[in-house]
């Protein structure tokens, strides 16, 4: 096999780093909002279900640029950030998570909350009558039973991490080694007039690593299911 | 000519790809050719670098106005450009600017830059915007520049890549990047920034602009355009805008 | 003692419930679909909170409206068999049999796993996954589970109602072991007149919400207003007898009751034993005269004490047998040709082999009833 | 002429069917749960394809192995009443009924919607979704819409059974007017052995995927030897009858049969009438003198034949009465203290309202049955 | 209300234009490939599968590029498209529908075969055995009770075709009034100095449109789902 240039690698390790992060960090949210859109009907659900579809169905330059008069250095949160804690999301790797966190959440909303929705209730009011409070019952009973759904919404939101563009080039600039991941280097190269090869080899690496995503996701949510029923 | 997507086919229209750092003058000479022609002109502005490869690629471009030599050669070697038509309309300097609420000390642009520059007070945490030197032109330049002046090795993680020139302006124009290296004339049409100073000529290659006109579109609203961009009235606002004359070039 | 007074409206169903019974044996909830049953025992649980009202079992008040009392269902301590099974998929048997028990505080786990796993003959599914048990299996499980919590009464709604015949009789005998060796009480969801009987020793009769009679199961089958609810087809009467001895030879077993003798099939239960049975009206026979060189094995002298007025061709008639009720249905032209009238002295007939174990259920404790409305 | 000869393996189910009769009437595949009656009439629906074998209904081939003939589905022309309703959720009722008739052959269009409509009693609900109506209302405009196709021959999967009583009685005499009043010969499937009586001439026992006997309803349930296939609890026989009178002062009907007279509950049916009734085993009682003074209406004179041999308290007796076999259940005790044994003569006694409406079927056309394995 | 100004009004029509296209023209193969997906089991399923799935989580630059390798005038198919029947889709407003409906692709045949997944099979067999052929049975069984997830793809399908950017910048590149739909004329106006009133504006003319096509979606389920148990 070809090995990686340092830049290619570069981007790789710094490509799985945001996406990591970006889906860790944003999996308790998550998991909260589709609860609370699977389980509650309030006044303003329509509307907070429309602000998490948005970034579905928004241009992700779009989102980026929301992003930057939100969270730059000289945005309504930004500015604050940055004084209070010194704090500059832009032109970080943390900014690049941020985005993709951010364009991937109503994907992974979507599937735990849809996950929820077939959760068998009668199953969670058993567990209380066995004695299991709150916290418990989630615990024991309802995060097992949606663990399928968990699995497949972080895995779609790590590969649409994994490939996010617009948002990140707008938001978080397109910085070798720190914020240049994958596609941003793909981009770069493919304006380059004489980055075919580049940008093949860039290309190649971007349809492994997603192949290898979905390949993953399916065999864990296969076994999840067999355990199921085991 | 053939122009392909356009929406109405009894106008002639004609396409310029352009330099990033032409859109504000050409937006102007656009606006001057109206007057004196039925044709529409429509103009894209991004990297030459871009630009050049989309042309390769097959783009509707009519005529192709790069800020470097190299780019157009490009075109020129794959035949994507008539090499008859290229002739290089002006010139350009780069200069380093700073954000609005930026302490650096802004001599203007009739400051020279030295290898003494105090870039790391200049920056504090924030970046250095710049084209992306791996081809967007002004961002070649820039690394050209800072390298002979020795400031690439020093300050060559301080950076932010932008995919053009205007790109870089507008980060430091949002305060995202403390500063950048972009073209004169770029700085020039956003009074608020701060010029520290140009970058002596010899530090980088010369900033040329060629313009040429893609290969098979010659016809004659093109090369009325071309003409007339090529022409005095152009040459005009070029230079109001700042550009240098074709003629102060080499 | 269980004290259940609720009221609540789901939408166009009001349900008004008032009913207290000593909280031991099996107390059963009879009623149509649809007249609240699963609502009274969501209530119980605290599934469902009631808008006004009082709840107390073994005299722990669970809600009381007026104090503003409710405890939340996982402090209730009741266990509660679902008419489908609710076990959890994600565990083994082992793990689903565990889930309340490991909840329940330390010092009241009196029931333990070998007991109900050897009680309910589950060993061989501990280790497996619900997803592939058969119904009846499940079933047992979902028993066992509830059981093991060692709740202080355990609530059963229609825990048959999702399994075929054959699933039936598998999970029938282990609900009436659970009845008869562990010390809690249960409460009965079930519109199956042949399950009551054989289970329970109380009875709340729940029509649309309203609890119509409460009392013991013979004494509120018997009753003749409550013939609409208690139905038809099913009519006959529920006495108590007890075993007084075993014919081995012909597999029978005698039963004295106030009216006399009753030969039916062989029963695996101690002479001495109090048993309740229910004859069906269809099943009764009249004679005038002691009939003889008969197959029929039960012959006893009754009085016509009451004349139905049924329209149709048959019609119900109340005997009275040594102070036993019973009921014969026969047709109008035999009344008319025997000439049958209240008060008239007549044999009643019932082949032995009418009284099934399905219409047969032990008394556990006499007299559990307390009071009703 | 109705031939199914057929064989597939279902993972570890083997079918190997194998049966022929007239295609007329109501034929009734009856079996346990899992014996292979779904597959069954699912390959003669031809949904499900035959490993090897032949198919013919009313001498249309519908499938031969041999020959490579398979017609698809859709030009086999059968109706098919699924178990469950199988509506189309988007259409109308109206539009559900005429989806079939409208892909019917022109020429073939013999019933007609306002027909079928006004025999299910559905006008009111013709412009409504199938979403809303009830179990019965939906299995109703399922028989009208299979109908309405103008089917050769109509399959019936259990179509009762996802009902509970009240909706099959609902829908029961639905299916019986579609048997009387049109000319479509039936495939019935059901473990109900009340609807079979009830409905079917012919009977298919299939056990374990292979067919343990074909014939006239009577002659397979009397069999002693199937027994185990048709069910003890139910066991008993049926015999044919001819309405002689009806009583109206008592609301009886007396029905002639090769034993004497029977009285049963009033029927709707003019004298002279075929009936096919049931009378099961725990229904009969023996006495050795005719009894008098008894309220069992129906005494008649038999002998016994053969007595089983069964352990426990009871025993079965075939009885004969004057050409008609009769089954009586009775008490081992019984069957010693009266010293019965075969060839005797005795004195068969049936309660009247033991004969109710379920245990009764008309005959349509006699000697359906030709061959079978 | 404010008016839109000839740029943003040209970019609006041409995003309308582009996804409506490439909404319509999909359509059919989508329901095709569902149709494949949910009714078939075959060796190369898995993979099939896997490429219908990728550009969800592929980078889109990366889709783009390789639509630029094999449609691109000199590409592997495009060329002879070119040669054959003069069709260039390279930086024409059709070759930003075909970006745009590569990278919904997935999204539509998710919800059409999440719908064929649902259906009742024996309501099609019902159909058969009362004489209906196999279109027959399709068109009036399958597909109205697949309406409501065609419904749902589409208009999914449609608003992520509103804010595709990565792919069509890089295949049909940023040409106001040819391929300059609303996300690439805003990341022109972002790149642009003191561009920040367009760059709102825009934005929120996305936000609008997208909150339409949500709002739309769920009225027309909304709709379906009522007439189907009316
Ligand atoms: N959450 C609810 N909202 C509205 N109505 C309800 C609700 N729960 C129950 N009902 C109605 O209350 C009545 C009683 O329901 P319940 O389930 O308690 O009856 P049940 O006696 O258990 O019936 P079954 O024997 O069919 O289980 C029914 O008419 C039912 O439709
Ligand atoms: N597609 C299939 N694959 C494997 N086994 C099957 C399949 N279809 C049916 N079987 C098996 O074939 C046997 C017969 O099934 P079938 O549905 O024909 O029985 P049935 O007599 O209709 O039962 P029931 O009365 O429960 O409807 C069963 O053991 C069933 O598990
Ligand atoms: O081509 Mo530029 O003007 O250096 O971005
Ligand atoms: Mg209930
Ligand atoms: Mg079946």
């Amino acid at each position: 096999m070809v090995s990686l240039t340092p830049m290619e690698l570069e981007a790789l390790q710094l490509s799985l780093r945001v996406a990591f992060f970006a889906v860790t960090v944003s999996l308790p949210l998550g998991i909260a909002v589709a609860w609370i859109l699977a389980r509650y009907s309030f006044p303003g659900k329509p509307i907070l279900d429309g602000i998490i579809h948005l970034p579905l169905v928004l241009p992700p330059v779009v989102v980026g640029y929301l992003l930057l008069i939100l969270l730059g250095r000289e945005g309504f949160l930004g500015q604050w950030l940055y004084r209070l804690f010194d704090i500059t999301l832009a032109f970080t790797w943390q900014g690049a998570a941020v985005a993709a966190a951010v364009m991937a959440f109503p994907l992974m909303v979507r599937s735990i909350r849809l996950a929820l929705e077939l959760v068998d209730r009668n199953l969670e009011a058993a567990a209380f009558t066995l004695g299991a409070g709150y916290w418990n019952v989630f615990f024991t009973v309802t995060l097992p039973l949606i663990a399928p759904g968990i699995l497949a919404g972080s895995l779609l939101a790590f590969a649409r991490s994994l490939g996010e563009f617009g948002a990140t080039i707008t938001f978080a600039a397109n910085i070798p080694g720190i914020t240049q991941t994958i596609p941003l280097a793909l981009y770069s190269v493919i304006q380059t007039p004489e980055g075919e090869l580049a940008a093949l080899r860039l290309a190649i690496l971007s349809v492994a690593l997603s192949f290898a995503a979905l390949a993953i996701s399916e065999i864990l949510a296969r076994r999840l299911r067999t355990r199921m029923v085991g | 000519s053939p122009n392909e997507g356009r929406a109405d086919s009894s106008v002639e229209s004609v396409t310029l790809f352009a330099a990033a750092s032409t859109t504000n003058a050409l937006a102007e000479i656009v606006e001057l050719y109206k007057d004196q022609s039925d044709t529409r002109v429509r103009t894209v502005f991004a990297a030459s670098s871009t630009l050049s490869k989309q042309i390769v690629n097959g783009a509707p471009a009519d005529l192709f106005l790069s800020a470097n030599e190299r780019w157009m050669e490009h075109l020129i070697d794959k035949a994507a450009v008539d090499p008859k038509s290229k002739r290089a309309l002006f010139g350009n300097r780069l200069v380093l600017v700073v954000g609005p609420n930026n302490e650096a000390e802004s001599g203007g642009q009739h400051q020279k830059l030295s290898p003494s520059l105090p870039l790391g007070e200049i920056l504090g945490t924030s970046r250095l915007a710049i084209g992306d030197p791996a081809h967007v032109p002004a961002g070649i330049y820039a690394k050209a520049a800072m390298q002979s002046l020795d400031l690439w090795d020093d300050y060559s993680d301080k950076l932010a890549f932008s995919g053009n020139v205007r790109t870089a302006l507008a980060l430091v124009e949002r305060g995202e990047a403390a500063a950048g290296i972009v073209y004169e004339t770029d700085a020039l049409i956003l009074p608020k920034l701060g010029i520290v100073g140009t970058f002596p000529p010899g530090s980088h290659p010369p900033i040329i602009y060629p313009l040429a006109i893609v290969t098979d579109r010659h016809s004659k609203a093109v090369e009325d355009f071309y003409g007339f961009l090529a022409g005095p009235e152009a040459a005009k606002i070029f230079a109001r805008h700042g550009f240098s004359p074709s003629g102060a070039l080499q | 003692m269980l004290k259940v007074d609720v009221e609540k409206s789901l939408k166009a169903f009001h349900l008004n419930t008032r009913f207290e019974c000593e909280s031991s044996g099996v107390i059963a909830l009879f009623g149509r679909s649809g007249s609240g049953k699963t609502s009274i025992v969501n209530m119980l649980a605290g599934l469902l909170t009631p808008e006004r009202g009082e709840v107390v079992v073994k005299d722990r008040v669970l809600f009381d409206s007026s104090k503003g009392i409710n405890v939340p269902p996982q402090e209730r301590r009741l266990g509660y068999v679902f008419q489908e099974d609710r076990l959890f998929p994600h565990l083994t048997v082992r793990r689903n049999l565990l889930y309340g028990w490991k909840r329940a505080p330390k010092t009241e786990r009196r029931i333990q796993l070998e007991q109900v796993v050897e009680m309910l003959g589950i060993e061989a599914l501990l280790e497996r996954h619900p997803g592939k048990l058969s119904g009846g299996e499940k079933q047992r499980v979902a028993l066992g589970r509830a059981l093991l919590a060692n709740p202080s009464l355990l609530l059963m709604d229609e825990p048959l109602a999702a399994l075929d015949q054959a699933r039936k009789e598998d999970v029938l005998p282990f609900i009436e072991r659970l009845r008869d060796e562990f010390d809690v009480p249960i409460i009965y969801v079930s519109h199956s007149m042949e399950e009551i009987v054989r289970l329970a020793d109380t009875m709340v009769l729940i029509s649309d919400g309203r609890v119509e009679a409460v009392g013991a199961v013979d004494d509120v089958m018997g009753r003749l207003d409550l013939r609409p609810l208690t139905g038809r087809y099913e009519a006959g009467a529920v006495l108590s007898a007890r075993v007084s001895s075993h014919d081995n030879e012909f597999a029978l077993t005698e039963l004295e009751f106030g009216g006399g003798t009753l030969r039916i099939p062989l029963l695996d239960v101690p002479t001495g034993t109090l048993l309740r049975l229910r004859i069906r009206a269809r099943d009764v026979s009249l004679a005038l005269t002691p009939p003889a060189d008969i197959s029929i094995q039960n012959v006893f002298k009754a009085t016509i004490v009451a004349i139905g007025s049924e329209t149709g061709p048959q019609i119900d008639l109340r005997l009275e047998a040594g102070g036993a009720a019973v009921w014969a249905r026969i047709t109008k032209r035999a009344l008319m040709s025997l000439k049958l009238e209240p008060g008239r002295e007549i044999y009643a007939m019932v082949k032995a082999i009418a009284v099934d174990r399905h219409s047969l259920g032990r008394v556990t404790g006499p007299d559990r009833f307390l009071s009703g409305e």
